[in-house]
């Protein structure tokens, strides 16, 4: 018998692993893959919650799509502010990217 | 007329703002409106007294009427009701009368003082509004309005002292004369403070009849000695007497009207209203009359060795001022006041021939002058008339006058007072005719020559001489319903000719003039010689007893130290620990800012770490602790 | 479809996204990495259709896999340089991270084992696509044309700050 | 409904900033020609109002009330009683006259206008809100405008006067809003619905500790405006620093507003906890005359002396509150609008100075009045109004604060000490005040002529617009002090008979 609690499983490790992936890697684009896995993750936990716990309206999906939406433009404006930082400084090291010291 | 009393400030108090802004540009305009409004007001004046003397108001029964000028109802009874009011009795109305003549002559004579001055017409104005705030003083029908005109005076005071504002020494006279006056009002102040506590009312006849039941006489006694404090400022007594001789920086007809005749006599006016007052606490009597006393005959000391010929007439006012204190003090408030009309005439009359004098030579130092009994003929003969009036030859105003206070003196018991008068009495005589002997006779010694004054400068002189001459008939011990019978207080008193005193005092002053007469006239004795023999006390009093210094020295280096002290109090210590506590926000700010690496990577891991917390600490209990 | 099958479709699709996902995250080339994660929005696609949202797996497999992989290998190619073998090296941090991580890990996991969940598979509307498309043009019409705005924002804003900065400038 | 007329005074400023927007920045006389229009309506308006006031009804006259935010109880109301109405048209005078006095202004003149009618905005919105949150709204948008003004247009270390001033008066302002929300919250409690009405939060009862609390916030908030001491020092600072206009509002009108704080929300709502406070603010007033008054003294900077001379006057005010009674609040009232005008008065002519001679160094001058008569004469009318002299209208207030103490029968520190005693103490203060007031004047003005000083123009045309009216108001109110006397009577009275319904507390010493 599956249950809510499988899906919550799996969307908190995918969740933890794509934690682990954006604090860990050097590489700004790896950064921005780790966010995107956390952000599948939480569609997925969207996505349960609505079949299991409300199911006569499709909010949680609703909710879903609009993550999508904003997981599209957030990869956009990422992924430009990647490429403008590699024109800077020739890498796209997360480690070196310290403007916002005092 | 007494219906119209307001009127008579008003007139010059209109003149004020119309020379101020429409007239300031034309000259003869301006001493014209100034003029007119005296005029009008001593008119005026003269109508006051004599329905004063003719229709019955007296000492106790005077007309009084007044208009609300700030007032406080209060929930249940008044809080503050203060009037502007019209208080007309013989003693107002002759004052008046005082006020307005000597104001006229001077404004008068002025015109030729004066010409040529760039500041004629303003000099018309300042004088417009020191009398309509004198005669508004004179009027007042109860303490604050006094106060009010007090300071009044004491600005016009200020104003005309440095009228010559560009030479150091007016302007600084006439700061000290301001603060050294401000120090005395204070007093007075405080005075009719402790009398509103204790009956509510600023008003003279309220208070008068309040009096008997008076709460707390030890509060009372406190009360007058503060107000007292008042006279001694502006009457110039010991020990707020210094800026007075400073005073003399102003013009001279200046000098002659504040300064010896009319702003000068407000503190003995002001004991004179509120002698009921006085007159309910011994103790504070005594103290007045010392005090009065005491600065007669210290202001005399100092008259023997000026050079200055208006110095001497300034410390000659303060001798008398002292005297008629004095008469204050021992009882007499007809003698005080008999004498302020005839001092109020004769000093205007000496200063007004000094400013002759100095109109002339340009030069006030007495020892420069000499010989100029020959040049300036009306203006010697009035200068002698009043020398003699104030030495006190009989028949003169001031023989009377001054009589009559040692008379006070002798009969109320002051043995010692009487004394003193006797001893002021001929260093009086003795410095006068040191001035006359040396500066209107004898030879010349610097070679200066005067010529006589303008006729606008002379008839002031010659009327002032006549008056001086005539004035003292009115209070003379035989003359019947005269002065003692319009102003006095308690019962209308007549003294009785004291032939032993009369005697006395004018043997006295002839001795003084004889002994001026030797040393300066004759010189058969030496003036250097004597001044060599008692050096210590010679320089002592050419140095008015130091007391100038010892306040320069007090104001310098007490309140401007402790000033200063304050100010590097306010900037270190206050200011410090405030600039401190932003300099401890800056400090820790720099230091906690390494904090911030700028490390991405490290703000999300705090960041994801601060979440981890979080969590634990919100669900733990929620998922039911750790098993 | 059995609830048993359902169960262990759902398990392989499990380790195929968590597999994925952890080559994703420790794999030491980046393209590597961006295949793998293709597999892994795959594996979620499938998930999606496990809990019968069927569209919102197209819009999975569209959006994702489709044009955010896509973007992301493009990423790649343009920031391309130096050695592709070593492209996806961990930082200084990723002791601390993998320990704030697990501790993440461990505390869903035992949160979950805590929580009885056997909540039944309620009814499910038939037509989850009609639902959807009343739901965005009824309730939602307002946040719905925001995110449109949203996305034409982010799209020129992006082009902005990628332009070529000129020099002369 | 009537005009609006207290809103049309509070808008006035605001049309003018509207307009001002649209002019472009070169035509600088259009801009001041604006200004000045923009507050000659709030004068005209004000002076209508004030003349316009029954006095013999009293309380608050001139009502609007319309709600703003119903959920929290917020009204967009106002009103104006004998209290307010005097700073009204305190505010309307030197906001017109400041617009003239800074007629010279040359650098960025549009952004100087619009935050100057800003700042005034605000000021006339504190006085006229019958509404706390309106109250504290106004509060905050008259401090804003001043760290531009002075950071931006100001002379002397600019900048720190103007940090320095700004985070006093924020920092005072947290203070006070913590009070009013305290306020707020506690009668919420009591009435069972929220409001921040300024006439129903005054019909609460709250307890003593409340009391005492509250009072010592809104002490510290309003008391940092106002400025009392040891927290004074951001005012010589920042009244050196600012151009003259803003010195002119600042030091003439922003420093009433925290009297008047203290006054309508201070002891009208909580007067169990003034009673508390008053022998602390008694004994820090006398501080403020005192060593205010000596420190001006020694200030060789002409801004500086009026500075401390304002920290020191202001005692006076904090006297009258301390006493509270009938005279001495009256003074306190009265103190307020007369400082307010001299000190306008004094600074308008000491920017007016500056701006010709470029130093305001005492001792660099001499003989000025040879070159600048009318200044002289402005100058010492000011010096001898802010000295107390009869005839012009800071007399009637300090003798109205001086008797008001005087009589006020209660020992401090166990009789060690009396309000007797400190009124003496103030009275002192007018004799120093006299002594630096003339010192100045005389180490200015008079002496001989200096040749260096000989380019310097008399003032004429519009600069004698700010001479002219604040003297004339000065000497219009000394003479006939009932004019505005009777109208802060009817202001003050329920205010009085409020402190008197109110239990009986020991004072904190």
């Amino acid at each position: 018998m599956i249950t809510l609690n499988h899906y919550l499983m799996l969307g908190g490790v995918l969740f933890v692993i794509g934690l682990f992936g954006a604090l860990a890697k050097k590489n700004a684009i790896a950064v921005l893959m780790g966010i995107e896995l956390m952000l599948n993750a939480v569609n997925i936990n969207l996505a349960a919650f609505n079949r299991f716990l409300n199911p006569d309206k499709v909010v949680g999906l609703v909710f879903a799509i609009f993550v999508i939406v904003v997981a599209a433009v957030e990869v956009a404006v990422g992924l430009a502010i990647v490429i403008n930082l590699y024109r800077q400084r020739l890498n796209t090291s997360v480690d070196e990217a310290d403007w916002l010291k005092w | 007329m007494i219906r119209y009393a307001w009127l008579v400030p008003l007139f010059p108090a209109l003149a004020f703002p119309v020379i101020a802004f429409i007239t300031r540009r034309l000259r003869t305009l301006s001493a014209l409106v100034g003029i007119g409004a005296i005029a009008a007001s001593f008119v005026l004046s003269l109508g006051i007294l004599w329905e004063t003397l003719t229709s019955g108001v007296t000492m106790e029964k005077p007309v009084e009427y007044a208009l609300s000028w700030l007032a406080l109802p209060g929930a249940k009874d008044w809080v503050l009701k203060i009037e502007a009011g019209v208080l007309v009795d013989p003693l107002s109305a002759v004052m008046l009368l005082v006020v307005t003549l000597v104001a006229l002559l001077v404004e008068i004579y002025s015109v030729g003082y004066m010409h040529g001055d760039p500041g004629f017409s303003v000099f018309f104005g300042y004088l417009s509004l020191f009398s309509a705030s004198m005669l508004g003083l004179v009027l007042a029908n109860n303490f604050f309005m006094m106060f009010f005109f007090w300071e009044l005076v004491g600005l016009c005071s200020y104003l005309l002292i440095g009228f010559y504002f560009h030479k150091p020494e007016a302007a600084r006279a006439s700061l000290k004369a301001f603060v050294v006056n401000r120090v005395a009002d204070f007093g007075f102040m405080l005075g009719f403070f402790y009398l509103f506590l204790m009956f509510k009312t600023f008003n003279f006849r309220e208070l008068a009849e309040a009096l008997p039941h008076a709460p707390h006489m030890g509060l009372l006694a406190v009360a007058a000695t503060l107000i007292f404090a008042g006279p001694i400022g502006k009457s110039a007594q010991f020990p707020l007497h210094v800026w007075l001789p400073d005073a003399m920086e102003g013009p001279t007809p200046v000098s002659a009207l504040i300064h010896a005749a009319t702003m000068v006599a407000a503190g003995v006016y002001l004991l004179a209203r509120a002698f009921v007052l006085f007159a309910s606490i011994p103790e504070v009597s005594l103290l007045v009359a010392y005090v009065g006393g005491f600065t007669a005959l210290f202001a005399a000391t100092i008259a023997l060795t000026q050079r200055d010929i208006k110095r001497i007439l300034a410390y000659s006012t303060m001798s008398q001022l002292g005297y008629m204190i004095m008469a204050m003090g021992v009882g007499s408030m007809t003698a005080g006041m008999f004498h302020l009309t005839t001092h109020a005439i004769f000093k205007a009359l000496l200063f007004l021939g000094a400013g002759s004098v100095i109109h002339a030579l340009h030069e006030q130092d007495i020892f420069r002058m000499g010989g100029l009994a020959k040049d300036m003929k009306v203006t010697t003969a009035t200068f002698v008339l009043g020398a003699l009036a104030l030495a006190g030859i009989p028949p003169l105003a001031g023989f009377w006058s001054k009589d009559e206070i040692l008379l006070a003196a002798y009969s109320n018991g002051y043995t010692g007072l009487y004394i003193l008068g006797t001893v002021v009495a001929f260093l009086t005589s003795f410095y006068m005719f040191r001035l006359i002997f040396v500066a209107f006779f004898g030879r010349r010694r610097a070679g200066l020559h005067g010529h006589e004054s303008p006729k606008c400068m002379t008839v002031p002189l010659i009327i002032l001489a006549t008056l001086t001459v005539v004035a003292g008939f009115i209070g003379a011990p035989f003359v019947p319903h005269g002065f003692s019978s319009w102003v006095y207080f308690g019962e209308p008193h007549h003294l009785e000719p004291n032939y032993f005193v009369m005697v006395t005092s004018t043997l006295v002053a002839i001795l003084g003039i004889y002994l001026a007469w030797l040393i300066y006239g004759k010189e058969v004795i030496s003036a250097e010689a004597l001044a060599q023999r008692w050096r210590s006390i010679h320089t002592v009093l050419y140095n008015k007893y130091y007391i100038d210094e010892a306040y320069l020295w007090f104001f310098r280096r007490v309140v401007l130290g402790l000033a200063e002290a304050f100010h590097w109090h306010d900037r270190h210590v206050v200011d410090g620990i405030f600039d401190g506590v932003g300099d401890t926000v800056r400090w820790s700010g720099y230091r906690l800012r390494y904090l911030h690496s700028g490390s991405l990577p490290v703000y999300a891991l705090v960041f994801f770490a601060a979440v981890v917390v979080f969590v634990l600490w919100v669900a733990t209990p929620v998922i039911g602790g750790i098993r | 479809m059995g609830s048993t099958l359902t169960l262990v479709a759902f398990w392989i699709l499990f380790v195929l996204v968590v597999a994925s996902a952890l080559a994703v995250v420790l794999l030491r080339n980046i393209v590597h990495s961006a295949l793998y994660l293709v597999l892994s929005f795959v594996g979620v696609a499938g998930i999606y259709i496990l809990l019968e949202a069927e569209f919102l797996a197209a819009v999975q497999i569209l959006v994702y896999v489709g044009a955010v992989s896509v973007l992301l290998i493009f990423g790649v190619m343009l920031t391309r340089r130096g050695n592709i073998r070593q492209s996806n090296l961990f930082n200084a941090f990723s002791l601390a991270a993998g320990v704030v991580s697990l501790a993440l890990c461990v505390l869903i996991i035992l949160a979950l084992a805590r929580t009885p969940a056997s909540l039944p598979l309620g009814s499910w509307p038939v037509d989850t696509v009609g639902a959807l498309a009343e739901a965005f043009l009824g309730p939602f019409v307002v946040p719905f044309e925001v995110a449109a705005i949203l996305l034409l924002v982010g799209i020129v804003g992006a082009i902005l700050i990628a332009r070529e900065v000129k020099e002369d400038k | 409904m009537s005009f609006p007329l207290l809103t049309a005074i509070l808008l006035a400023p605001v049309i003018g900033i509207i307009l001002i927007l649209f002019i472009p920045e070169r035509e600088q006389l259009t801009i001041k020609i604006t200004a000045a229009v923009a507050t000659f309506i709030s004068l005209v308006l004000s002076i209508y109002v004030y003349v316009a006031y029954d006095q013999a009804a009293g309380g608050l006259q001139f009502l609007e009330d319309r709600s703003w935010i119903p959920a929290l109880g917020v009204n967009y109301s106002v009103g104006v009683d004998g209290i307010s109405l005097p700073m009204v048209l305190l505010t309307a005078l030197v906001i017109f006259t400041g617009v003239f006095a800074s007629w010279d202004m040359t650098h960025r003149v549009k952004e100087f206008f619009l935050f100057l009618l800003m700042l005034v905005t605000g000021v006339f919105g504190v006085f006229i809100s019958r509404d706390l949150f309106f109250f504290y709204l106004f509060f905050e948008v008259a401090v804003i405008p001043m760290y531009l003004l002075i950071g931006i247009w100001g002379s002397t270390r600019k900048e720190y006067a103007a940090m320095k001033l700004t985070l006093y008066l924020l920092v005072g302002s947290a203070f006070a809003l913590i009070g009013i929300i305290a306020l707020y919250l506690y009668a919420a409690r009591q009435l069972g619905y929220l409001t921040f009405d300024i006439q129903t939060l005054a019909t609460v009862q709250y307890d003593i500790a409340f009391q005492k609390f509250v009072f010592f916030l809104f002490l510290i908030g309003f008391g940092v405006l106002v400025p009392i001491w040891p927290l004074h020092l951001w005012s010589p600072d920042g009244h050196v620093a600012a151009p003259t206009a803003v010195s002119m509002l600042h030091a003439g009108v922003l420093m009433k507003l925290g009297a008047y704080g203290l006054i309508r929300v201070g002891v009208f709502f909580l007067p169990e906890g003034a009673k508390f406070w008053a022998p602390l603010i008694a004994v820090l007033c006398i501080v403020n005359v005192v060593y205010g008054a000596m420190i001006a003294m020694v200030q060789r900077d002409l801004k500086f002396v009026i500075g401390y001379s304002s920290v020191s006057h202001m005692g006076y005010v904090l006297l009258g509150i301390a006493a509270l009674n009938t005279l001495s609040l009256s003074g306190a009232v009265t103190q307020m609008f007369a400082h307010g005008i001299m000190t306008a008065l004094f600074f308008a002519l000491v920017g007016n100075i500056y701006h010709k001679a470029h130093t305001r160094e005492i001792a660099r001058f001499g003989g000025l009045a040879h070159q600048m008569p009318r200044v002289a004469a402005g100058f010492l009318i000011g010096g001898l109004a802010s000295l107390g002299l009869p005839g012009l209208h800071n007399f009637v207030a300090e003798f109205l604060i001086f008797l008001g103490a005087f009589t006020r029968e209660q020992g401090l520190f166990g009789g060690l000490l009396t309000y007797r005693t400190l009124a003496i103490l103030a009275i002192l203060g007018i004799v120093i005040t006299a002594t630096y007031v003339l010192r100045v004047v005389q180490r200015t003005f008079f002496g001989p002529r200096k040749e260096a000083w000989d380019h310097l123009e008399d003032a004429r045309g519009v600069e004698m617009v700010p001479i002219v009216v604040l003297c004339a108001t000065l000497i219009l109110f000394g003479l006939f002090p009932s004019l505005m006397g009777d109208l802060i009577y009817s202001g003050v009275a329920p205010l009085v008979a409020k402190i008197e319904a109110a239990g009986t507390v020991g004072g904190i010493f």
